[in-house]
């Protein structure tokens, strides 16, 4: 067993425990998702009036699928998001006000006007922030976990998220292979919104279910449906369950759509229409308010309230990192390396 | 009629469909959707089947094309962003690239790389390519600056026998405009004096031609004849237009684009120093972005790469010396 | 249909077509096998005496499946052999003079000095010169498939062959999914030989068979015995008539041992001497040999009279190859470019 | 007790291990088996489940690295050759160069690069890629051109914050020996004198530097007094020491073994041109391998890199200036 010198790995806000009764899971999964749908929305507004600069990437239509990654882990566990997980990555413990910093550009977010939008995260605090290129945060997740072992820790979970799109992706099957060699506590979780950008399915892959795949890794195997909150919730409790009793990563197919364009440039107008209305194309947010009452773990004065709170938060936000100042060309110090006896001078 | 370097760039497309049997697109989203920027609009639509949408696979893109150049097509590939090239580095470096020389067949393939910084952009959409691919032997590497190469270039990019990476400039997307397409050509591998002078020459290419374009109309009027050479393509590199160019003026300021260590800059600078030392009236000057990632925000961006601003600085304590 | 300007893939040799008499493709298979051994044996003896520059990689125990891949194809076909196909090659085209003369840096030789070993080829007689990155071979193939395809060239066949470890590359997994989606004619031969140079499969994959890997990708699936020639010749023409049908890309898993080290340099220290007493640690010429035996199609006189004739062709092309020229530096053309007019001078 | 260059790797990493429980090495074969060079010999068994074989997946092997220095180890990454780099380089240049300069977190892995042509090689199995490394703001990039370097500056990559590509020639493997292991080293960073002189300067690093060394002794015959620069690392280059010695000699050539467009000798003339101009007696000069890939053949590999003889004529040419 190999002892670290530093031990980094503290998460920096707890999350609803994996122990909890499933009506206050679900409740707090629900409040987690109107926050991230709220947040979108701003940022979507803010983009049409040309107050953000470059992309906007939603996570509408995937807020059920991601809240319930976040939802599963513990604190101390690993979470990669990828551009549609608002709804998992405020669950997991980052803030609306530093997503509001990154998309805004304030220096104090913790991307300090370097990389945007959907880029943040802290990874000492087991948030990675995703690079671009597809596929590529997956076996980061590994390294951790790995590590993790080597140290001594256990009960460690990470998770990572990915599209149906970036399955393609030679990333993708190396860290899944590598997952399984090493028999990691990895759940990766693949949201089948049917489309990469302007992509369908068809053009992506041929198997009948991404799930088929599970075998030909030597993973378990889990589908649900993604606009489901309550199967979201129980499928990924399950595999984070799975994955944290020593039996290997999961591979988690959710089928869904995405009910927003690519990026806030995209009209979507590629969309299958059929799609749109057929179950995959619920909003999984109005059927988890749906749920809720149904069940009667909230009603629906409740649920005004939480938007009414949740509205003025997004709004807090937004209004803070508006007036929070943006990064300063002659403070910016312009090197790529901590080691400050190699910097060179060059430009 | 008006056309933006973006349209230029899928009107050389239509053209190469068109005339030539051969030509075939392959890239994500390039078909119905017409590609991220718009690059191949309508073509999936006119050239049925020969458009086609591919898989988030990069390496087996640029492997595919590499295959069906071998059986005769003539493949263009295009990356959604210059920056997600590096996922199918190998198969360009490695295997388009050393084909011909290896068995005497060449390798016809054209990557295009929308490349280059544009504002809010951020350090995964942002990157200059140029210098890693042109490092490497076997490829061909253009940089067009204008409306017209970036038509004509292209074309030639689809005639030419050996793989060429095709960096189109996203920030010259919109920002250009011509009147129209161009019937002729300055050949491939041929730099081109883009503005004529004889107190000192700025080397550049892609967008940084008009930023130097910009510090001579400028400058200009502190009395300054700048010369500005465009070098339209960096491998090959024309060397004798650049050295020409400095023995008229006498002063060398090269700009680029990428990052400082060991790019166009370098390459210009050492090649003028070594084969032109004694047209040299005053040391050589380089500008490039800064060493560090290409920043999102516009305030850090704006200073991370040359602009008209820091080249005109340049320029002046040059023209001082 | 697209009408391509030259058409260029006119195969160089005919391979024992795939409707022969199959105890003619069996004896005309352990003749290749046998040509393949005894050059293979020359060349490691060669090695030993100093004469080859660089490394030696024999197909010693694969015989029988490389073989049996080739002669599954016909002329047109497109073959991608990798380091253990020494018969394979042969089999489809390849001589041995050849051979020969790529290992042995004549000039003359299709690689001119330019490259050795085992990365000779002819790419427009289909014989695809391979690229020492594992994996980046079958998007080639696929890419030949699918001109055909647009150049309506209907029936050709891709064959493409991997080792077990190769599977682990994201390029192999590109490459797959892409030719499942295009529903391509390729044929991937994965040799499961359980060691990829020293590291077994244990570190490798994780999954039951590597054949479990088809259905992820909504490929046909294949399993083999791949010291047994009848079974490798058999179960390649049906995958390869399968893929010639258009039933879409064909995985075949064939277990077997590497009868020899990674290259000559190496002693093979690290194979389980487990295995090499199992079923899979027969050497599949000596199977071979003794089905034909078995089988009355051959005799033992016959035999040693094909290994003569082999040994003396295998003599006379390293013969032939060591008399040639070796490359001339002040003559060498030193340009990767195809295009004279785009040559630097620039050292 | 006498070393390789080989063996010194070895035992750098046999130290690092055994000094800090942090380290970890990951890379096909590197376990049981000691690597296909033999550079982690012993190491598996001296050091139980911190040795790991990997399978071949360079971009997943580069990614778990990263996510290990994430959480506090110091991995040290095996390519079984600097050619498959490529395949991992993606998560090389935009993860983990990118890491510290994104998120303030280091990303402390070394990546050893078995690197450079011996004979027989060939195309993908002798490569120099340190320039396309070095372009990319975020690497150190490490050329050790002694037994000593190579075992001191392994044991600093290391320890630096930052990634570190190794580049270790495997001319040099077996062909340097040393008496001993170095107790102490020049930082990271500063090139070294190998030779002094006041003629010329030879600026090299990796094995060219041993082929400058013979020049010198050559020429030393011939009256002259060549002073040879091992530049040590490429980033940080040593522009200080570099420019040092030109003010000393007027005369430079530099001498490095990777393609000629943009590496180290565009880099150096580059700066020694643009901030020591007036140092210079004579036009600087460069040499390089040829343009082409690296040649299998002997005939041929030992024209296409420079060697002892082609950088004495040069240095002869230059000294008549
Ligand atoms: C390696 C790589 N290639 C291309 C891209 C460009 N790109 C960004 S998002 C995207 C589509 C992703 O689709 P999917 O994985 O299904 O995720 P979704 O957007 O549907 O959530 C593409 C092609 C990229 N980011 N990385
Ligand atoms: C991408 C890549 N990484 C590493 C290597 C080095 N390498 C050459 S052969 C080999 C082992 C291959 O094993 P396997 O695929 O099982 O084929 P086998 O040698 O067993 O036939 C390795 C790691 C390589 N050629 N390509
Ligand atoms: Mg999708
Ligand atoms: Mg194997």
């Amino acid at each position: 067993m190999v002892q670290a010198a530093d031990s980094v790995a503290v998460r920096f806000r707890p999350v609803a425990a994996g122990t909890a009764v499933f009506s206050e899971l679900c409740t707090s999964a629900f409040r987690w998702m109107l926050l991230a749908r709220l947040l979108d929305e701003k940022f979507a507004s803010l983009y049409r009036a040309g107050k953000i600069h470059g992309g906007v990437f939603l996570g509408r239509g995937q807020e059920a699928l991601s809240v319930a990654t976040a939802l599963a882990l513990r604190p101390g566990d690993v979470f990669a998001p990828l551009i549609r997980d608002a709804a998992g990555r405020l669950a997991f413990g980052d803030t609306a006000l530093d997503a509001a910093r990154t998309y805004l550009g304030s220096a104090l977010g913790p991307m300090r006007g370097r990389d945007g939008n959907v880029h943040r995260g802290k990874p000492r605090e087991g948030l990675l922030p995703m690079i671009s290129h597809l596929g590529a945060m997956i076996s980061v997740v590994n390294g951790i976990l790995l590590a993790r072992r080597l140290k001594g820790i256990q009960g460690t979970v990470g998770a990572a998220s990915i599209g149906e799109g970036a399955t393609s992706t030679g990333a993708f099957h190396e860290a899944l292979n590598q997952a399984a060699i090493e028999k990691l506590p990895l759940v990766l979780v693949v949201a089948n919104n049917h489309y990469a950008y302007s992509t369908p399915t068809s053009r992506q892959f041929a198997c009948d279910s991404l799930v088929d795949k599970a075998a030909g890794y030597g993973v378990a195997g889990h589908r649900v449906d993604g606009t489901d909150l309550e199967a979201c919730l129980k499928t990924l409790q399950h595999a984070a369950d799975q994955a944290r009793a020593g039996r290997g990563p999961q591979l988690v197919v959710a089928k869904l759509l995405r009910l927003c364009g690519h990026g806030e440039h995209d009209d979507a107008g590629y969309i299958d229409p059929k799609l749109k209305t057929s179950p995959v194309g619920r909003d999984c947010l109005k059927v988890a308010e749906e749920f809720l009452l149904q069940q009667r773990w909230a009603d629906a004065a409740t649920i005004a309230a939480w938007r009414k709170e949740k509205t003025h938060e997004v709004e807090e936000a937004v209004t803070a990192a508006q007036r929070e100042p943006t990064p300063d060309p002659y403070e910016e110090d312009w090197t790529a390396l901590s080691s400050g006896q190699l910097r060179e001078g060059n430009e | 009629m008006s056309l933006t370097y973006l349209e230029a760039i899928r009107e050389a497309q239509a053209r190469a469909l068109r005339d030539d049997p051969r030509v075939i697109i392959y890239g994500q989203d390039v078909g119905a959707f017409g590609g991220a920027f718009k690059a191949t609009k309508n073509l999936a639509g006119e050239f049925p089947g020969r458009v086609m949408d591919a898989p988030i696979s990069e390496d087996a893109i640029v492997g595919a094309a590499i295959g069906a150049a071998i059986e005769g097509m003539r493949p263009i590939v295009e990356m959604q962003f210059a920056d997600f090239s590096t996922v199918g580095f190998n198969q360009i470096v490695n295997q388009a690239a050393t084909l011909f020389w290896r068995t005497q067949v060449p390798c016809p393939i054209t990557v295009r790389l929308p490349f280059g910084g544009t504002s809010g952009s951020g350090p995964f959409h942002s990157q200059s390519l140029e210098t890693i691919y042109a490092h490497y032997p076997g490829l061909v590497v253009m940089t067009p600056a204008t409306v017209e190469d970036a038509y004509s270039m292209l074309l030639e990019a689809v005639a030419i026998d050996d793989p060429v990476i095709f960096c189109e400039h996203k920030y010259l997307y919109y920002h250009l405009k011509a009147d129209k397409l161009p019937t002729e050509a300055v050949p491939t591998g041929k730099a081109r004096i883009a503005r004529a002078g004889r107190d000192l020459t700025i080397v550049a290419y892609s967008a940084m031609v008009h930023e130097a374009l910009a510090v001579a109309e400028e400058l200009k009027t502190e009395g300054h004849e700048i010369e500005v050479v465009d070098l339209r393509s960096v491998k090959p590199l024309d060397t004798d237009t650049v050295m020409a160019s400095v023995a008229r003026t006498g002063r060398l300021l090269c700009v680029g684009e990428s990052w400082p260590w060991g790019g166009v800059t370098a390459e210009v600078v050492a090649r003028v120093a070594t084969e032109g030392f004694a047209l040299l009236d005053a040391p050589p000057m380089r500008l490039n972005a800064k060493d560090t990632p290409v920043p999102y925000h516009p305030n850090l961006w704006a200073a991370h790469r040359p602009t008209a601003r820091s080249i005109a600085a340049a320029a002046r304590k040059l023209l001082r010396q």
